[in-house]
């Protein structure tokens, strides 16, 4: 399997930002999402520091991806705000979001059924010149070119998220645990300054688990802010620099790894004995 | 000991011309747990499709009990006493949780299946405290609940689960786990799929490791959880620290 | 004014009685099925068929134009719409169902619609026909204000069919079935529900009342091939305004439908007068894209 | 130039400008999963724009502006993408069969304001004489049937090309994203009502191009041209031929169109005289069963969706 | 006979006139079968073609054109809507130069066209245009001392342009018009309509619709208590619309049609109808398109050949002036065609009257004021050619 990463372009954008100049300081404040009498996201503070690993917990019901539907702007907040590198996105829709350099990907993934696993992943990149109809009129030449480069890219994600052998398949007729690998390689090939990933090792084997792991490791090293959703402890302890614990929609702890497992209502509503 | 559930030579798939399941044996003994684990795509959930008659099965035969029960319409599954939870879109999100589970009980007298709902809900008390809201609003975890309690309610004697334990939190499932031990002890066989394998291996009794559509290696959790071929293609290092 | 308000309401529980049917096979088998107009049709003339055969149309119940045989003539017409939309599932919907696109059972309809239409005509000819010809005139209630007893009765067989069928949708399992159906079929079928059978039973259902719908609109107006054809429009109006699947919302939506047409007159030309309809459901979902009340089948609770 | 070849002239006339809307149809329904069924009304304010730019100066009437043909074939193009700028920012937020109501009623009100706003567009009469581009550099009408066949050949050959490029680029793979799933869309940076706005002007401005192409041909416009049923046949044409697939929509267009003649000339020449009047019944049931049977043995049409939408995916 | 001549027609057998198309289509077949019994035309046999328009335009000129084309029918009877008629004219007929005559479509549009050049007198029509009926429908009512008139009227261009010039007479008259509300075809139920015209209790109503459609206003109108007194459209002469609405309802009922009512020619139609069959011959469009089938047929035979152009020259040759009178019927094309054979003028009289042709190709005629009486249809008058001129004439 691919350790490499993909190779930066400049006609498209460098798959990833030179170091520096990346950012990416993701910052909650008083947050609140009601859905009718259920307050699901009752007031979330935390900040997801930029470079950082940062993990969100809690238990089943606890409102993780309500606030992440909430800063992905899927939701309308109800209270608080969220800012990016100081910008407000607290308020605007999700593909505005987006553009501000924050992906999220789906607990239940929602691939494009009807599309192949690479048209899928050769979506994502933003502004395409040939998203435009009268570009394949008038510059078929610069259309090519750029699907060339997005190709290669999508290929090589797709590769590094074991899917190449159903690469051609439609997305709609891969198994589970491989939709959700659809959902990863979508999220890494839009080469954001955030990356929100909710329970992205839910339903993956184990063992393509560990190169997953290393590639997030990897990716954080030049920069890339992470804010991941997972149950699984391992994968957890192992990745995150920072930890926030919500329950019923509020944040219970926070800290490192070793300072929130060891707080005792972390383990009542969380982690019963299963401390790893 | 006779096997509970006899699956010989099995072959199945999505479409007639393209197996995904190629010949595939397993058995589960009464009151024995076993876990299916292998790389994403390698075709578990598609044969638990095809035992619980979602998917047509090409060639081969399943036996429950003696009884040849390869191909029965799926509705039927549930009075051969056979029960089964999908990996995905578990729940009907437009009924309530109560709703939801008077379907599944829908083969049981009124009388009966209220009973055993309740029995459910003692279970799962999530659940009751949401027992008049949709189930479209219930988060990930609160689904599979869900969806195992529908599964339990008709009393069967073998359960077929596709990943149970994911998007569950560490407490729940370990709860889960331990439900379904307490079931195995009450004389319920369980056929589940995992990729929570380091908890299934603990609890199963065997396992069967799958890859492209066959059967790998199979054999007693415990000795495979130890197996170093088995740990470094399909358990992983387990999250190695950085 | 009075009586464009009267008029209006009682119009509209013919539509919403069709549109009942529409909204409850469009809830649990999922595609707007434009069939669902010519099993209106179906039913009126099955019901016709059988008057002309028993050569009956005795004395009417006071004070309603129609008497006993009409009635029977409707249960039979009930049953024999139900085994045409049975033939229909088994012949053309069955195949259809499953495909990825579910709208394919859309334009199954389309041709299905195309079919039955085409057969009415030539098995009773394209000239209007009249369960009676004599003509019920209508009772002066109030200073500017008439009422025809048909109508009555329409509005209150309507309100019994609606709570009827509410009831049995919340409180049996049949009635359950059919809403789990609605959402996930295979899940459905994984919890040991027959869905054949379940689907087999929405269609009785959805065809007898769209026959009993088929017999009162002849009954008040005439019967003619394209009757169905042309209440199509109003009855999908009602559906989507009250959310598909509810079957409160369908006489909601009906009755705002039969509302409109007839206050409209007094305001804007007549000529206008079928687009009323249309700009309120505009409106309504430009407001609440779902309809009035959010659409699952058996609507009501939360 | 006369019988047969003459007949032919004239029928893929009328063929090849219905697959102008069919084409237009299927960008919004086969690629991007908008279901319009108000497709008679876009036609019709392409034909009525037409017929008014074009038309004579006539004393009763506020439109007759004498433009040339040309000229006034894009003002009707023009006024039917603000007709459906209009309707889809009212609209398109409507999932399937609410859009296909929502768009049907549009329809149906659209043909209402040509029955009704008299001093327009004639009202139940319609626009009469008409003039026809060109008309008078022609000897024979058959010949000039020939030229017009040319024209619409060509406009239909241009639009099957622009769309089939267009389609196959990866505009083709933002409509079908859109079409699939819009909230994984929309996660990613992309705007699907936007996208669906676009979609929906440009496939209501090819058939706003079709109503002027026929006004140019039949010389006449009234409100019983655009009646539903159109609808029906367009959307025949485009399920036979295979959504998702431009050269399905032509193939759709002709094929259905020629059974649709072909089966009134065959039942009027081996139905018995007596049973004559039959004959329409039995054609519109031919094709009702036309429909069902594609659908249920040919499922994705006689040629189906393609594949692969970007060609640079391959 | 081993030689054929096909005469083709396109009418609504299905769709929106679907209630009256095939009975129209059955006249038509009528006069032809009438006239090969007689010998056919220039000893050949006519072969009658119907298709169906569905009430489309684009039906009817594709049927149209298959008829021109590969039927090759150098006469083309229909279509019954003017919307039909009008795009069949200008993309088939007159380009191809054949004679397309209309029992049906009244719109006064295809008199602008004729006065234009655009039908290249390829265009005639059998049934009057609504001015005159206008006149002597209002004219009726102005002495049956109606004050206060609704109308409604199908929304076509038939009724639009009937409604609109019967209230521009009535108003000449001193009549008040109440109302004048338009209604679209085939819709569940006009009670919404009728409610709006009934607002200002007016005296009676004039209706002008077709028999089904028009059933359903007329029964919505008197069940909600409208007057009786009813002044009926000339399409509303049908048996079908009496019994539906219940003959005890009508008895104040009058309208209008462009048939003489007695008459040897009409009685020759009436005669024959009822024959093959078997009932009497009311209904829209029937004596028209029976006229219509056979012009065309004695034009063929007068000019020797089966081409548009020479039915066209030929067909004022047998109509109007001077020659001996000829009926409907088999005897009377018998009778055309020996006086033919001979050289002799011939003037076609028909089941409408006596037909003449003006250089519009629309068709002046006496009238009948129709009713009802002991439950059935009956004459209550007629109106010869002065009369309705002299009406006309007051309301210059
Ligand atoms: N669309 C909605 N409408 C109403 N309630 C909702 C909705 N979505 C979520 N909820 C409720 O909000 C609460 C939080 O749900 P959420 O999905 O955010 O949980 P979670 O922390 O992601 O849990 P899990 O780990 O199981 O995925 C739950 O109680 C759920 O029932
Ligand atoms: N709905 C479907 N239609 C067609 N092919 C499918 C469908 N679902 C899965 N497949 C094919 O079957 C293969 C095996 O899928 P399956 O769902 O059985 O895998 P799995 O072992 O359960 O994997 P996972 O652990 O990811 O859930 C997939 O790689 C895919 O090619
Ligand atoms: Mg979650
Ligand atoms: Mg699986």
């Amino acid at each position: 399997m691919s350790e490499s990463l993909p190779p930066g372009d400049s006609a498209t954008g460098p798959s990833i930002r030179s170091e520096g100049a990346r950012r990416g300081r993701l910052e909650a404040a008083g947050v609140v999402k009601t859905f009718g009498a259920n307050r699901a996201v009752d007031g979330v503070s935390f900040t997801a520091e930029a470079g950082r690993i940062t993990g969100l917990i809690g238990p089943n019901g606890a409102g993780k991806t309500t606030l992440f539907n909430a800063i992905a702007g899927e939701y309308a907040l109800d209270g608080g705000s969220v800012q990016l590198d100081g910008t407000e996105i607290g308020s605007l829709p999700p593909y505005r979001v987006f553009s501000h350099g924050l992906a999220r990907t789906f607990q239940i993934p929602r691939p494009f059924a009807g599309m192949t696993v690479l048209e899928n992943v050769m979506f994502v990149p933003e502004r395409q010149a040939g998203e435009r109809f009268w570009n394949s009129w008038i510059r078929p030449g610069t259309v090519a070119r750029e699907e060339r480069q997005n190709r290669e890219r999508a290929r090589e994600i797709i590769e590094f998220c074991g899917l190449s052998p159903v690469e051609r398949q439609l997305a709609g007729s891969i198994s589970g645990g491989q939709q959700k690998l659809v959902e990863l390689a979508r999220a890494l090939m839009a080469d954001p300054k955030v990356l929100l990933l909710d329970e992205p090792g839910a339903g993956v084997n184990p063992a393509l688990l560990d190169t997953i792991v290393d590639r997030i490791v990897e990716l954080n090293k030049r920069g890339l802010t992470f804010l991941i959703i997972e149950h699984n402890m391992d994968f957890i302890m192992s990745l995150c620099d920072h930890i926030v614990v919500m329950a019923t929609g509020r944040v219970i702890a926070e800290g490192t790894p070793k300072e929130v497992i060891a707080q005792p209502q972390v383990i009542e509503a969380y982690l019963g004995g299963a401390v790893a | 000991m006779s096997a509970l559930l006899d699956v010989r030579d099995v072959v199945a798939g999505y479409k007639p011309d393209l197996p995904i399941i190629h010949g595939l044996s397993l058995t589960v003994a009464p009151q024995e747990m076993v876990t299916i684990i292998g790389p994403n795509g390698a075709g578990k959930s598609t044969l638990i499709k095809a035992l619980a008659g979602v998917l047509t099965v090409s060639s081969g035969t399943v036996r429950l009990d003696g009884r040849d029960i390869t191909n029965l319409p799926t509705h039927r599954m549930a009075e051969a006493s056979m029960a089964y939870v999908p990996q995905v879109a578990n729940v009907f999100t437009t009924l309530t949780i109560n709703e939801n589970l008077l379907v599944g009980a829908s083969a049981l007298s009124k009388a009966e299946a209220k009973t055993r709902i309740e029995r459910g809900y003692e279970a799962f008390p999530d659940l009751k405290r949401y027992r008049d809201k949709k189930a479209g609003v219930l988060s990930g975890g609160q689904r599979q609940m869900l969806a195992v309690a529908r599964a339990l309610l008709t009393g069967p004697r073998l359960l077929m689960l596709d990943e149970p334990s994911a998007g569950l939190s560490p407490l729940m499932v370990s709860e889960v786990f331990e439900r379904l031990k307490a079931l195995v002890e009450d004389g319920v066989a369980i056929l589940m799929v995992e990729q929570n394998a380091k908890a299934a291996l603990a609890i199963s009794h065997r396992t069967y490791v799958f890859a492209e559509g066959r059967n790998r290696i199979d054999g007693p959790s415990a000795a495979l959880a130890e197996d170093p071929e088995v740990t470094s293609i399909y358990l992983g290092a387990g999250g190695r620290k950085r | 004014m009075l009586q464009a308000i009267a008029d209006g309401i009682l119009s509209g529980s013919i539509i919403a009685l069709g549109a009942i049917g529409l909204t409850l096979t469009m809830g649990i088998l999922r595609f707007a099925n434009f069939a669902h107009a010519e099993l209106v049709t179906w039913g009126a003339y099955m019901a016709l068929g059988v008057l002309s055969l028993t050569g009956a149309f005795m004395g009417p119940l006071a004070p309603f134009s129609f008497g006993v045989p009409l009635l029977m003539a409707t249960l039979v017409a009930m049953v024999a719409t139900a085994l045409l939309a049975l033939a229909i599932d088994w012949l053309v919907y069955h195949p259809l169902r499953g495909r990825a696109n579910h709208l394919t059972l859309v334009f199954g309809s389309f041709g299905v619609s195309l079919l039955v239409r085409m057969v009415i005509l030539l098995l009773f000819g394209g000239a209007a026909q009249y369960y009676s010809n004599t003509l019920q005139i209508a009772m002066k209630v109030a200073p500017g204000l008439r009422i025809m007893p048909d109508q009555i009765f329409t509005l209150g067989l309507t309100a019994v069919i609606v709570v009827a069928l509410h009831l049995f949708l919340q409180k049996t399992r049949l009635g359950l079935s059919m809403r789990a159906l609605a959402e996930n079929p295979e899940l459905a079928r994984v919890n040991g529900i027959d869905t054949r059978h379940v689907v087999r039973w929405t269609w009785i259902i959805g065809a007898s009342l769209a026959s009993i719908a088929g017999v009162l609109y002849g009954l008040t107006v005439q019967l003619r091939p394209e009757i169905g054809f042309h209440l199509l429009l109003p009855l999908f109006a009602a559906a989507i305004l009250g959310g598909v699947g509810n079957v409160f919302g369908a006489v909601i939506g009906g009755l705002i439908v039969g509302l409109a047409e007839s206050i409209s007159v007094l305001f804007i030309p007549a000529g206008y007068k079928l687009a009323v309809p249309f700009m309120i459901l505009l409106l309504v979902l430009y407001i609440r894209p779902t309809g009035i009340f959010a659409g699952t089948v058996g609507g009501g609770k939360s | 130039m006369t019988g047969f070849a003459a007949y032919l002239v004239f029928f893929l006339i009328v063929a090849l400008t219905y697959s102008i809307v069919v084409m237009g149809l299927n960008i919004q329904w086969g690629y991007t999963g908008l279901f319009n069924a108000g497709v008679v009304g876009f036609f019709a304010i392409g034909a009525y724009g037409t017929a008014i730019l074009v038309g004579p100066d006539r004393a009763h009437l506020i439109g007759g502006f004498g433009l040339p043909f040309p000229i006034a074939v894009l003002g009707g193009m023009a006024l039917c993408a603000l007709a459906a700028l209009i309707v889809g920012l009212a609209t398109l937020r409507l999932r399937e069969e609410y859009l296909a109501i929502a768009t049907f009623g549009i329809a149906i009100s659209i043909q209402l304001v040509a029955l009704n706003f008299e001093s327009l567009t004639g009202g139940a009469q319609g626009l009469v004489g008409l003039p026809r581009p060109l008309f008078g550099l022609f000897d024979s009408p058959a010949s000039y049937n020939l030229f017009y066949l040319g024209v619409v050949a060509v406009m239909a050959g241009l639009v099957y090309w622009a769309l089939e490029t267009a389609v196959r680029s990866p505009w083709g793979r933002l409509l079908k994203a859109v079409r699939e799933d819009e909230t994984a869309a929309r996660s990613l940076g992309r705007n699907p009502a936007r996208v669906r706005l676009e979609v929906f002007v440009l496939g209501c401005v090819l058939m706003g191009l079709a109503g002027g192409l026929y006004v140019g041909f039949i010389g006449y416009v009234s409100p019983l041209d655009f009646l539903p049923i159109l609808t029906f046949q367009i959307w025949a044409m485009l399920i036979v031929g295979g959504s998702g697939n431009n050269r399905g929509a032509i193939v759709g267009a002709v094929g259905v169109w020629a059974l649709w003649a072909m089966s009134g000339l065959a039942i009027s020449r081996l139905l018995p005289v007596a049973y004559q009047s039959q004959g329409g019944a039995i054609q519109v049931i031919l094709i009702g069963l036309l429909i069902v049977l594609t659908l249920i043995f040919r499922p994705r049409g006689l040629i189906g969706e393609a594949e692969s939408v970007s060609k640079h995916a391959d | 006979q081993d030689c054929k001549i096909a005469v083709g027609s396109v009418l609504s057998i299905t769709g929106s006139m679907a209630a009256i198309g095939s009975a129209i289509g059955d006249a038509g077949k009528l006069a032809i079968d009438h006239f090969n019994e007689a010998g056919g035309v220039n000893g050949c046999e006519v072969n009658y073609i119907l298709r169906d328009d569905q009430g489309s335009p684009n039906v009817g000129v594709d049927a149209a054109k298959t008829l021109v084309e590969i039927e090759k029918v150098p006469v083309l009877l229909g279509a019954i809507q003017s919307g039909v008629s009008l795009p069949i004219l200008t993309s088939v007929t007159v380009p191809a130069k054949v004679t397309q005559i209309s029992c049906c479509s009244s719109a006064p549009s295809f008199t602008e066209l004729a006065k234009e050049g655009g039908t290249e007198g390829y265009w005639f029509r059998t049934l009057p245009t609504d001015r005159p009926q206008a006149a002597v429908l209002a004219t009726i009512a102005a002495d049956k001392g109606y004050k206060k008139i609704a109308v409604i009227h199908v929304n076509s261009d038939y009724g639009v342009s009937l409604a609109s010039r019967f209230r521009d007479d009535a108003e000449k008259l001193g009549i008040e018009i109440t109302g004048v509300t338009p209604y679209n075809q085939e819709q569940a139920s006009y009670r919404a309509e009728v409610n709006a015209a009934l607002q200002a209790e007016p005296d009676a109503l004039f209706l002008v619709a077709f028999p089904a459609d028009g059933a359903t206003v007329a029964r919505e109108w008197i069940s909600f208590g409208g007057s009786q007194n009813l002044i009926l459209s000339n399409a509303l002469r049908a048996d079908e619309f009496v019994e539906s609405v219940g003959a005890q309802y009508l008895e104040n009922a009058y309208g209008i049609d462009n048939a003489q009512v007695e008459g040897d020619s009409v009685e020759a139609f009436d005669a024959s109808w009822k024959e093959a069959k078997g009932s009497d011959p009311n209904g829209p469009g029937l004596h028209v398109m029976y006229d219509a089938a056979a012009v065309a047929l004695l034009a063929m035979e007068q000019a020797g050949e089966a081409n548009g152009t020479a039915i066209r020259d030929n067909i004022r040759k047998v109509t109007g002036g001077e020659g001996e009178a000829i009926y409907p019927g088999v005897e009377g094309f018998k009778k055309a065609k020996a006086l033919i054979a001979e050289g002799k003028p011939i003037r076609y009289v028909g089941a409408t009257g006596p037909i003449t042709f003006d250089e519009n190709g629309d068709v002046t005629g006496p009238y009948l004021i129709y009713g009802v009486k002991d439950g059935e249809l009956a004459t209550l008058d007629r109106w010869d050619k002065a009369r309705v001129e002299a009406a006309l004439e007051k309301l210059q």
